[in-house]
C-alpha cells in the first residue's frame, strides 16, 4: 500500500507537469507548480523515508496492465528503492523549495515548469520500476525531460550543445543498457526482474552485461571517460534544475549501476570489483583536477560531481571485490559507505548548487573572475555556501567527511583479500581518493574564497544583493542536513542496514545505541569516530578561547587599509583570481592531464601594452575519444552523401547490380 | 499438347532473346526503335500462339495489343520524337557495344542457370519459357543502363515489358494476364507521354538524363 | 456477397473510386476538398466496421488479421490527411503554386491512390494485388510531379523509371508463384489466392519459390525504398506536395511492404524454400546505416524525413528478416506507429515550409519561439521518430534490440549503432530547427493541426497501453510470419 | 590537553634555542614563544577594511581544532580520555579543516600576499595529506587499527619488531611533518620574503590576539607531529590507561625526552640544509607519497612473508 500511494504521488506528478503547460502563462502559476511539487516530493518522501525504517515490512509488488502488452509495468519498492527514494525525493522537495523563490527570475518560465514534475516523475519511477522495459522506458523519460530542462534557455550559446551532446550521450547509454538487458532476459524476453533474477546468467555472459551496465550506467553518472556531456549540460539548465541532475539523477544512475550488478547478475568476480574501483578513482581525481582548472562556478561543482560520482564508484568496486571473496561484513561496509555518500553528496552537491544559482541571480554572473567579496552583500548565503563547501571538501564535523572516513575503513579491510592485484590496487586507490580530497579542498578554498571573499572585482559583485527567502531556507535546511549528519551518522547508518542486508547479505552493528553515538564500523579497537563529541570539543575550545581572550586579553579593534608593500589603493585586480590561484598545481598535474601551455606576451621595452598571459588547455580524453568518433561519421556521411547526387542510369545500374547479383547467390546456392 | 506445338512456342521464345540482342546492337536510332517494332511482333506472334495451344481466346487480346500498341502505335510516336529531337543519328552507349553483347550473353547463361533446378517438376514448357523470359528481361535492364539517353531506355523498358508478357502466357492459365498487359501498355503510354512532356514543356532541350540530372532538390 | 462484412468491404473500395469520379468533374476547389475529406472518412467508417464484421475470404477480396489492421490504418491516415490537404492545399493557391485545374486532377488522384491501397490491401489475389499498386504508384507519380518544377518533373521521372523496373521485377515474381502453384493447385484463380497459397505452400517447387521470392522482394522492396533500390525516394518526398509525401511515407511504402510479408509468409509456410530472414536482415541493415549516414548533410527538411523513412523501412525489414515472434510483433507494430508518427510529422513540416516558405533548413531557426505549436510538434515527432520513450517506437525498438541482441550479437550492436547515428542526425537538426533564435517570417499559422495531434495522441498512448486485440491480431499474425 | 597546550609554545622555543646554538649565537631564552603570545594579546587588533567575519572567526576554529587534534595523540599514555573520539584519519582530517579554514582567511582581505600563501599551502597540502594518509595505511594496517592509541600500544608489542617499510614510513612521515609545519626546506618560519613565504604570508594581515592563536596552532601543529612520531615510533614507556600514577609520571618523564630528541634533530636538520623552490615542493611531497606507498606495499610482502 506504501507502493500505491507513491504511485498516486507520481501519478500526481505528472498531472501537475501537464496542468503546468497553462498554468506557465500566469503569474502565479510558478509557485502553484512548485508549490505542488514540494508537497508531492514531501509525501513521497515520509513514505520512503518510514519504509526504510520499517525496514523489510513495508515492502510491495504490484503490475499495472500498461507498457508490453504480454508483461505489463512492474513496480517494487524494496530497501534499495527506499532509500534512492529518499534521496531523490529530498532533493525533488528541496529543489521545489528553491525553485519557489529561484523561478520568478525564470524569463520563460513555459519551458521550465511543464519539464520540471515531469523529471521528477521519471527519477521515481525509475527506481520503482521492477522490469527490464519499464526500467529502461523511465529512466529514457528522465533523460528526455531533462534534456528539455537544459535546453530551456536555447538561446545562451553553447546551451543547444550541451543538450545535443547531452541526449545522445544519455541515448548511447540507453542503448547499452539496453543490451545489457537483452542478454539477461534472453530470446524468450523475460523482462521481469524476478525472471531475471531466478535465471542468473553465465559466468561470460555476466562479463559483457557488468561491461554494459558500466557504460551505460557510468555515461549518466559521469563516469570517466563518459562524463564529457556532464559539465556542459549540468550547468546550462537552471540552477535547481542543476541541482537535481547533479545530485540527484547521477544518482539515479548509481541506483541503475547497483541494481543490476549488485541485485540481477547474482555472484560478482574479483576482477569486476577492482574494475569499478580502479574506474571510480580515476573518474575522481579527474574529476577534481578539471574542477580546479574550471572558473565557472556552476561548471566547477558539475565537475566536482564527477569525483564525487569516482569516490562512490570506489566504494561499490570494494564492495564488490569483498562480497566476491564472501567478506561480507567488509563488503557491508564498503556499500554503506557509498551508499552513505551518495545521500551526502546529493544534499550538499544541492546545496552548493543552490549557492550558485543564488549568486546568479544576484550578480547575473558564473564567471568567478568576475566575483568577489558577495560575503559582505550576502551574508547568508556565503555562511551556507562555506558549509557545504566544509562539506565537500570532507572536513569534520560535516557529514562528507564520515562517508569518506568509512571508505578508508573500508580500503583498510582490504590485505584481507586473497588476490595480490587487490592487495596492490586497493592502497593505490586509497593514496588516489586522499589525493581527490585534498585537492577537492584546495578547489573549494578557491571556489568560496574568490566568490566570496576578497574585494568584488566587477560592478555587478559590487551591488549584488542577498537573496529570497525561500532559497535562503532551502539553502539552510541542507546546510542543517550536513551537520546533522555530520554529527550523527549513527543513524543514517542504521537505516541503511536493511540495504546492505539484502545486497551484501549482511550489515554494520547497530550504531544508535553506542554511548555518546559513536559511529564503530568494525570493533572499537579498530577504528572509531565521534562527530558529535569532536563538534562539542572543538566548539567548547573555540569558545573557551574566544571567551578567555576577551575576558584577560584586549578586545579592541581597529580597522585600516591591508598592507599594501607601499602601493596604495591597489585595485581589486591585484586579488588573487581563481587562475592564479590553481596555478601552482596546474603546474604540478596539467602538463600530464591537460597538456597546459602557458606563454606569456610581453610586449617590447617601451611599449606601454600590458604583458598577457595565456594559459591553454586540452582535455585529453575528449581529443582521444570523441574527436576521432565525430570526425569519422562525419567522413562517412561526406562520402556516402554523393550518393544523393547521381543520374537515374547510375541508380537503374544499382537496381540492376542487386538483382544480377542475388541471382549469382541463388544459382550458386542451388 | 504434340511436340510440334512445343517446339514452335520454343521459337518464339528464342527468336525474342536473338531481337534483343538485335536491341543490343543497334547504334542508329531509327534502328532501334525498328528492331523494337520486330520485338514487339515476335512477341505478339508468341502470344498468340500461346493463345492457339492453349485454347485460351482471350490471350488473342493480350497479342493484338502487343501488335497494335507496341508494334506500330509506338513504333511510330518515337520516330517523331526522335525526328523532333534530332537525335535519330546516333545513341550514346556507355561502354562498348562488344562489351554490351559479352554481358548480354553471361546473362542469359546466368538466367538458364538460374532456371535449372526448376526443370524438373514445372515442366519442359515453363522451364525453357521461363529461361527465355529472364534473359528478355535481364537483357532490356541492361540496355536500359547502357544507353544515355531517355528513348533508348524507354525501348529496353518496353523489352522487358515484352520479356514478361512472354512468360505471363507462358504460365499455363495465368489469369488476369490481359489486364496485367492493359496496365503495362497504359505505363508504356505514360513513359512515353512523359517524354513528350519533357520535350513539348521546353523544359530540356535534350532527353538525355544528364540534363535532369542538374535538376537536383539540393547541391552538395 | 450478401453478408454485411462484404458489403463494407465493397464500400471501402467502390467510394473512393466513385468520389474519384466526383472529383473529376467538380469545378469548385473548396467544394473538392471538403467532398475528398468526406469520402474518405466514409471509407475510414466503412474500414474501421470490418473490425467487427469479418467476411470470409471471397475469390478477389479477403479479410484476415493481418490486413484488417492496415486496412483500417490507412483508411484512418487517409482520412486525415485529407483533412490536412484541404487546408495546405487552400494555401497553395493562394500563393498560386497550383492552378485549380491541377486541384482538380489533384483530388481525384488522391482518392484514385486511396482506392488503389485499399485494394492492394484488400486483394486476395497476387496478380490483382500487383494491379492495385502498380495503379497507386502511377497516380503518386503523376502528384510528385504536379507542381511541374524542373526539380519536380525530376523526381517524378526517377520515381516513374525505378518504380516501373520495380514493378516489372515484381511482375515476374508474381508469374513465378503463379507457376510455383499452378501445378499443385491447379489452373485458375485459385492459384493466385492467398490463403490457398498459404495453405497448400509447402508442396510447391521451393526452387521456384525461391526465385520468385528474390524478384519480388527487389520488385517490392523497391516501392518499400529499401537500399540500393531507394534513389526514387527521397526526391519523390522532397518535390511533391506535402500531404503526398505523408501519404507516401505513411501509405503506400507500408503497402508495398505488406506485400512483401504476404509472400514471406508464403515463403516461410514451406520447408524447402530458403529462409528469406538474411536476405531481408541485410537489406534492412544496409539500409538503415546508409539513412542514418545520410541524414547527416540534408539541406532540404522534406528530404531528410524521406530518408528517415528509409531508415524505418530498413528497421521493419530487419526485424522481420530477425523473425520470431517478438521481433515480428515488433516489426508490425513499428509499421502502424511509423506511418502515424512520420505523416504527422510532414504534416508537421508542410505548415513548417509554407510558414517560412522554404524547406531549406538553414533558413529555418528557433519554432519553438516564433510557432511553439508547430516547433514543439516538430520536436515531438522528431522525439518520437527517433524512438525515445514513452512513444511507442521505443517499444518496437527495444523489443527488436532485445531480442536480436540475445540471438545475433553483432548484428543488434551494428543495428543499435546506426540507430544512434540517425538519432544523433535528426537530434542535430532539431536542435537548428526548434531552437536558438527565430529566423524568417513570424508570420502566424493558420492550419489545421487536428490530425497532427491526433496521430500524437495515438503514437504517445500506443506507448502506454496497447488495445488487447490489436495486441492479439499482431501475435497471430506473428506465429504466421515465424 | 592542557599539558600540549603548555608545553607547545615551549617547544618551539627550544627548537630555535637549538638552531641558534648550532648557528654559534645565543639566540632567545626558552620561554621568548610565551613573551612574544602575551605581547600579542596585548595588542589590540588591526583589521583590513575589506576584512569579513570569517577573517575573524578564522584564528579560534584554526586554533581549536589544532589544539583537539593535538590532544588526541597518546602523547605519554594510551587510552586517554576522548581518545576513541577520532581515529587518526580524523585527525589528518582535522588539520585539514584547520587549513582550510587558514587558507579562506588568507584570501579574505583580497591583497595578493594571501593568495599567493593559501594557493600555495593548498598545493602542499595536497600532496601532503595523502602521503600522511599512505603512512596511516602502513601503520593501521601492521596494528589492524587506525586508533592511535591501538597503534602505539601495538607497536610496543615485541614481535612488531623491526621494519623496513616502517622506516619508510617513518621518513615519509617526517617529510611531511616538515611540510605541514612549514620548515625549512618547504619553508623558513622566519622569513618575510614575498617570494618564499608560503605560511606566513597567508597571515601576514593578522595581528594582535588573533595573530597570537594562529601562532600557537603552529605550536600545537609542530609539537603534534613530533609527539605522533615518538608515540607511534618509538612507543617506549608510554602509559597504558589505568596503570596508576607512577606510570603516567614516567610516561610523562619518557614523553619529554623524545620531544627533547626530536627537537633537537630537527634543528639539526634544519640548520643542515636550504630552503628549496616552491616549486620543487611537490617534488619533494611525491618522493614523500612514493615513500608511503612503497611502505605500504613492502608491508603487504612482509605480511605475506
Amino acid at each position: 500500500m506504501a507502493l500505491d500511494a507513491l504511485l498516486w504521488c507520481i501519478g500526481a506528478l505528472l498531472a501537475t507537469s501537464v496542468a503546468a503547460i497553462p498554468a506557465a502563462r500566469h503569474r502565479a502559476g510558478t509557485p502553484v507548480v512548485y508549490g505542488a511539487a514540494l508537497c508531492l516530493c514531501v509525501a513521497a518522501l515520509g513514505i520512503a523515508v518510514t519504509s526504510l525504517l520499517a525496514g523489510g515490512s513495508l515492502q510491495g509488488a504490484l503490475t499495472l496492465p500498461i507498457g508490453l502488452p504480454w508483461l505489463g509495468a512492474h513496480f517494487r519498492l524494496d530497501a534499495l528503492a527506499a532509500f534512492f527514494l529518499a534521496v531523490v525525493n529530498l532533493g525533488g522537495a528541496t529543489a521545489s523549495l528553491f525553485g519557489m523563490g529561484y523561478g520568478r527570475h525564470e524569463e520563460t518560465p513555459g519551458r521550465v515548469l511543464p519539464f520540471f514534475p515531469a523529471f521528477l516523475a521519471g527519477m521515481n519511477l525509475v527506481v520503482l520500476a521492477d522490469d527490464a522495459f519499464t526500467f529502461l522506458l523511465t529512466w529514457e523519460f528522465m533523460s528526455l525531460s531533462s534534456w528539455a530542462l537544459v535546453m530551456a534557455h536555447h538561446r545562451r550559446t553553447g546551451n543547444a550543445a550541451a543538450g545535443y551532446l547531452y541526449l545522445v550521450m544519455a541515448s548511447f547509454g540507453t542503448l547499452a543498457l539496453l543490451l545489457a538487458f537483452g542478454l539477461l532476459a534472453g530470446p524468450a524476453g523475460g523482462y521481469a526482474f524476478e525472471a531475471i533474477r531466478s535465471a542468473p546468467p553465465a559466468a561470460g555472459v555476466a562479463a559483457v552485461v557488468l561491461a554494459l551496465a558500466l557504460i551505460g550506467a557510468g555515461s549518466k553518472a559521469g563516469l570517466v571517460p563518459l562524463h564529457v556531456w556532464l559539465p556542459l549540460a549540468h550547468p546550462a539548465a537552471p540552477s535547481h534544475v542543476s541541482a537535481l541532475m547533479s545530485g540527484v539523477m547521477t544518482k539515479v544512475a548509481v541506483y541503475g549501476f547497483v541494481r543490476i550488478v549488485f541485485d540481477l547478475l547474482g555472484a560478482p568476480t574479483w576482477w569486476a570489483g577492482a574494475l569499478v574501483a580502479l574506474l571510480g578513482s580515476v573518474t575522481a581525481v579527474m574529476g577534481v583536477l578539471h574542477a580546479l582548472m574550471e572558473h565557472d562556478l556552476k561548471r566547477l561543482l558539475a565537475y566536482h560531481t564527477v569525483e564525487n560520482i569516482g569516490i562512490i564508484f570506489i566504494g561499490l568496486g570494494l564492495a564488490l571485490a569483498f562480497e566476491a571473496n564472501e567478506m561480507r561484513a567488509a563488503a557491508a561496509l564498503a556499500l554503506t559507505a557509498a551508499l552513505f555518500h551518495v545521500f551526502n553528496h546529493s544534499v550538499f552537491k544541492s546545496l552548493l548548487f543552490f549557492g550558485a544559482g543564488a549568486v546568479l541571480t544576484a550578480t547575473g554572473e558564473r564567471d568567478m573572475e568576475q566575483l568577489g567579496g558577495l560575503i559582505h552583500r550576502m551574508p547568508l548565503t556565503a555562511f551556507a555556501f562555506l558549509v557545504g563547501s566544509a562539506a565537500i571538501s570532507a572536513l569534520p564535523p560535516f557529514n562528507g567527511f564520515v562517508s569518506e572516513w568509512l571508505t578508508f575503513q573500508a580500503i583498510l579491510a582490504s590485505p584481507a583479500l586473497p588476490q595480490w592485484l587487490l592487495k596492490f590496487l586497493v592502497p593505490a586507490i586509497g593514496a588516489l581518493l586522499a589525493l581527490s580530497a585534498a585537492l577537492a579542498a584546495a578547489c573549494f578554498v578557491k571556489a568560496f574564497g574568490v566568490t566570496f571573499l576578497g574585494r568584488p572585482r566587477s560592478e555587478a559583485a559590487r551591488n549584488a544583493a542577498e537573496t529570497d527567502r525561500w532559497s535562503l531556507a532551502t539553502m539552510f535546511v541542507l546546510a542543517a542536513l550536513c551537520l546533522i549528519a555530520g554529527i550523527l551518522p549513527g543513524y543514517f547508518i542504521d537505516a541503511l542496514a536493511p540495504v546492505t542486508q539484502a545486497l551484501a547479505g549482511a550489515h554494520l552493528p547497530r550504531q544508535g545505541e553506542l554511548d555518546w553515538l559513536t559511529i564503530v564500523p568494525v570493533a572499537q579497537s579498530r577504528s572509531s569516530y565521534n562527530g558529535l563529541l569532536l563538534f562539542l570539543i572543538i566548539a567548547l575550545a573555540a569558545g573557551l578561547g574566544a571567551e578567555a581572550i576577551h575576558r584577560w586579553a584586549s578586545g579592541a579593534l581597529r580597522r585600516s587599509a591591508p598592507w599594501d608593500c607601499g602601493f596604495p589603493d591597489s585595485s581589486p585586480a591585484t586579488q588573487y583570481t581563481a587562475g592564479s590561484f590553481s596555478q601552482p598545481i596546474r603546474r604540478v598535474f596539467g602538463a600530464v592531464v591537460f597538456r597546459a601551455r602557458e606563454e606569456v606576451r610581453m610586449p617590447p621595452p617601451g611599449d606601454l601594452r600590458a604583458a598577457q598571459m595565456h594559459v591553454q588547455l586540452r582535455d585529453v580524453l575528449w581529443d582521444t575519444f570523441y574527436v576521432p568518433i565525430a570526425g569519422i561519421v562525419s567522413y562517412v556521411a561526406d562520402r556516402l552523401n554523393k550518393v544523393q547526387f547521381l543520374s537515374i542510369r547510375v541508380y537503374l545500374t544499382l537496381v540492376f547490380g542487386a538483382l544480377v547479383a542475388l541471382l549469382m547467390v541463388l544459382a550458386v546456392w542451388q | 499438347m504434340d511436340r510440334l506445338a512445343l517446339d514452335v512456342a520454343h521459337l518464339f521464345a528464342g527468336g525474342l532473346v536473338l531481337v534483343s540482342f538485335m536491341l543490343l546492337y543497334q547504334d542508329r536510332m531509327t534502328g532501334l526503335v525498328n528492331t523494337f517494332a520486330l520485338h514487339a511482333l515476335v512477341v505478339s506472334l508468341s502470344v498468340a500462339w500461346q493463345a492457339h495451344i492453349q485454347h485460351a481466346p482471350h490471350l488473342y487480346i493480350t497479342a493484338a495489343i502487343a501488335l497494335v500498341v507496341k508494334a506500330i502505335v509506338i513504333p511510330f510516336a518515337l520516330h517523331r520524337i526522335i525526328v523532333r529531337l534530332g537525335i535519330h543519328r546516333t545513341i550514346e552507349t556507355v561502354v562498348g557495344i562488344g562489351q554490351t553483347m559479352l554481358a548480354g550473353i553471361g546473362l542469359v547463361a546466368l538466367s538458364i542457370m538460374v532456371m535449372l533446378p526448376i526443370a524438373a517438376k514445372a515442366g519442359t514448357l515453363a522451364q525453357q519459357d521461363l529461361a527465355f523470359a529472364l534473359s528478355v528481361l535481364l537483357l532490356g535492364l541492361l540496355m536500359m543502363i547502357s544507353r544515355r539517353n531517355a528513348v533508348s531506355q524507354v525501348i529496353g523498358f518496353m523489352s522487358i515489358e515484352n520479356g514478361l508478357i512472354l512468360a505471363a502466357t507462358g504460365a499455363k492459365g495465368m489469369p488476369l494476364v490481359v489486364e496485367i498487359s492493359v496496365a503495362f501498355s497504359i505505363l508504356i503510354a505514360l513513359i512515353v507521354i512523359g517524354v513528350f512532356l519533357f520535350r513539348i514543356r521546353e523544359r530540356f532541350d535534350t532527353v538525355d538524363i544528364h540534363a535532369l540530372h542538374e535538376y537536383r532538390g539540393e547541391q552538395p | 456477397m450478401t453478408e454485411p462484412g462484404s458489403f463494407f468491404v465493397g464500400a471501402v473500395l467502390i467510394i473512393p473510386a466513385v468520389s474519384a469520379a466526383l472529383l473529376v468533374v467538380l469545378p469548385d476547389d473548396r467544394a473538392a476538398a471538403r467532398l475528398n475529406a468526406l469520402a474518405a472518412f466514409l471509407t475510414f467508417v466503412a474500414a474501421s466496421v470490418l473490425f467487427v464484421e469479418r467476411p470470409s475470404p471471397g475469390r478477389y477480396l479477403i479479410v484476415d488479421d493481418l490486413n484488417v489492421v492496415f486496412i483500417v490504418l490507412s483508411t484512418f491516415i487517409g482520412f486525415t490527411t485529407s483533412v490536412f490537404s484541404a487546408s495546405y492545399i487552400a494555401h497553395e493557391l493562394e500563393t498560386g503554386r497550383l492552378t485549380p485545374r491541377y486541384l482538380r486532377f489533384y483530388h481525384a488522384m488522391y482518392q484514385t491512390l486511396m482506392f488503389g491501397m485499399n485494394l492492394a490491401l484488400l486483394s486476395n489475389n497476387v496478380g490483382l494485388m500487383w494491379v492495385a499498386i502498380e495503379l497507386a504508384t502511377l497516380t503518386t507519380v503523376l502528384m510528385v510531379g504536379i507542381y511541374r518544377t524542373p526539380a519536380a518533373l525530376e523526381a517524378a521521372w526517377k520515381y516513374f523509371l525505378l518504380g516501373s523496373v520495380g514493378i516489372a521485377l515484381a511482375l515476374f515474381g508474381t508469374i513465378l508463384v503463379y507457376l510455383a502453384a499452378h501445378s499443385i493447385v491447379g489452373e485458375g484463380l485459385d492459384a493466385m489466392a492467398w490463403n490457398v497459397l498459404v495453405q497448400r505452400s509447402p508442396e510447391f517447387d521451393p526452387a521456384l519459390l525461391n526465385l520468385a521470392f528474390l524478384f519480388l522482394l527487389l520488385g517490392y522492396g523497391t516501392k518499400v525504398g529499401l537500399v540500393p533500390l531507394h534513389a526514387w525516394l527521397p526526391d519523390a518526398h522532397a518535390e511533391g506536395p506535402t500531404p503526398i509525401s505523408a501519404v507516401l511515407s505513411g501509405l503506400l511504402l507500408n503497402v508495398a511492404l505488406f506485400a512483401v510479408l504476404r509472400f514471406k509468409s508464403v515463403m516461410s509456410a514451406n520447408p524447402g524454400a530458403f529462409a528469406p530472414g538474411p536476405l531481408m536482415v541485410s537489406l534492412g541493415l544496409i539500409s538503415v546505416i546508409f539513412a542514418s549516414f545520410m541524414l547527416y548533410r540534408r539541406q532540404d527538411i522534406k528530404r531528410m524525413f524521406g530518408y528517415s523513412s528509409i531508415e524505418h523501412m530498413g528497421i521493419i525489414t530487419f526485424a522481420f528478416g530477425v523473425g520470431g515472434p517478438l521481433a515480428n510483433f515488433a516489426g508490425l507494430l513499428h509499421m502502424t506507429l511509423h506511418s502515424l508518427t512520420k505523416s504527422a510529422i510532414f504534416f508537421c513540416v508542410g505548415h513548417i515550409a509554407q510558414v517560412k516558405g522554404t524547406q531549406h533548413m538553414p533558413d529555418i531557426r528557433g519554432l519553438t519561439v516564433s510557432h511553439p505549436v508547430l516547433g514543439w510538434g516538430l520536436a515531438f515527432g522528431v522525439v518520437a521518430i527517433a524512438g525515445l520513450p514513452p512513444m511507442g517506437i521505443f517499444m518496437t525498438e527495444f523489443l527488436i534490440v532485445t531480442t536480436t541482441f540475445a540471438r545475433h550479437p553483432v548484428l543488434a550492436v551494428v543495428f543499435g549503432l546506426s540507430l544512434l547515428v540517425a538519432f544523433g542526425a535528426l537530434l542535430l537538426r532539431l536542435n537548428g530547427l526548434a531552437f536558438g533564435e527565430p529566423h524568417g517570417s513570424l508570420a502566424p499559422v493558420k492550419a489545421s493541426l487536428v490530425p497532427m495531434f491526433a496521430h500524437f495522441a495515438l503514437v504517445f498512448a500506443a506507448g502506454i497501453w496497447l488495445p488487447p486485440a490489436l495486441v492479439a491480431w499482431f501475435q497471430n499474425v506473428a506465429s504466421l510470419l515465424k | 590537553m592542557l599539558l600540549v597546550l603548555a608545553l607547545a609554545p615551549l617547544f618551539t622555543g627550544y627548537v630555535r634555542k637549538v638552531k641558534a646554538h648550532l648557528l654559534r649565537r645565543e639566540g632567545p631564552p626558552l620561554v621568548q614563544p610565551y613573551r612574544e603570545l602575551l605581547r600579542l594579546l596585548r595588542k589590540d587588533v588591526v583589521l583590513a577594511h575589506s576584512a569579513s567575519w570569517v577573517f575573524r572567526v578564522a584564528p579560534y576554529l584554526i586554533f581549536a581544532a589544532t589544539w583537539v587534534a593535538a590532544s588526541l595523540i597518546p602523547t605519554f599514555a594510551t587510552g586517554l580520555v576522548f581518545s576513541y573520539a577520532a581515529d587518526v584519519i580524523a585527525i589528518v582530517a582535522l588539520l585539514a579543516s584547520a587549513r582550510f579554514m587558514l587558507a579562506l582567511a588568507g584570501l579574505d582581505v583580497g591583497t595578493s600576499f594571501g593568495g599567493i600563501g593559501s594557493s600555495r599551502e593548498m598545493l602542499i597540502a595536497s600532496l601532503a595529506e595523502p602521503a600522511m594518509l599512505m603512512v596511516v595505511f602502513t601503520l593501521s594496517l601492521l596494528a589492524g587499527s587506525t586508533q592511535l592509541s591501538s597503534i602505539a600500544a601495538s607497536m610496543q608489542e615485541p614481535d612488531v619488531g623491526l621494519r623496513f617499510s616502517l622506516a619508510l614510513a617513518l621518513i615519509a612521515l617526517v617529510m611531511v611533518a616538515i611540510a605541514e609545519n612549514a620548515r625549512v626546506p618547504v619553508d623558513n618560519p622566519a622569513t618575510h620574503l614575498e617570494l618564499t613565504m608560503v605560511h606566513e604570508a597567508m597571515i601576514l594581515e593578522y595581528s594582535g590576539r588573533h595573530l597570537a592563536l594562529i601562532e600557537t596552532a603552529a605550536f600545537l601543529k609542530l609539537l603534534l607531529y613530533v609527539s605522533i612520531i615518538a608515540s607511534v615510533f618509538f612507543p617506549w614507556g608510554i602509559a597504558v590507561s589505568g596503570q596508576g600514577l607512577m606510570a603516567y609520571v614516567a610516561g610523562v618523564g619518557m614523553y619529554v625526552v623524545k620531544l627533547a630528541a626530536g627537537g633537537f634533530l630537527l634543528a639539526v636538520f634544519e640548520t643542515a640544509i636550504a630552503k628549496m623552490r616552491v616549486f620543487r615542493v611537490p617534488d619533494f611531497l611525491g618522493a614523500a607519497l612514493m615513500l608511503g606507498f612503497l611502505a605500504t606495499l613492502l608491508l603487504f610482502v612482509t605480511l605475506a612473508g
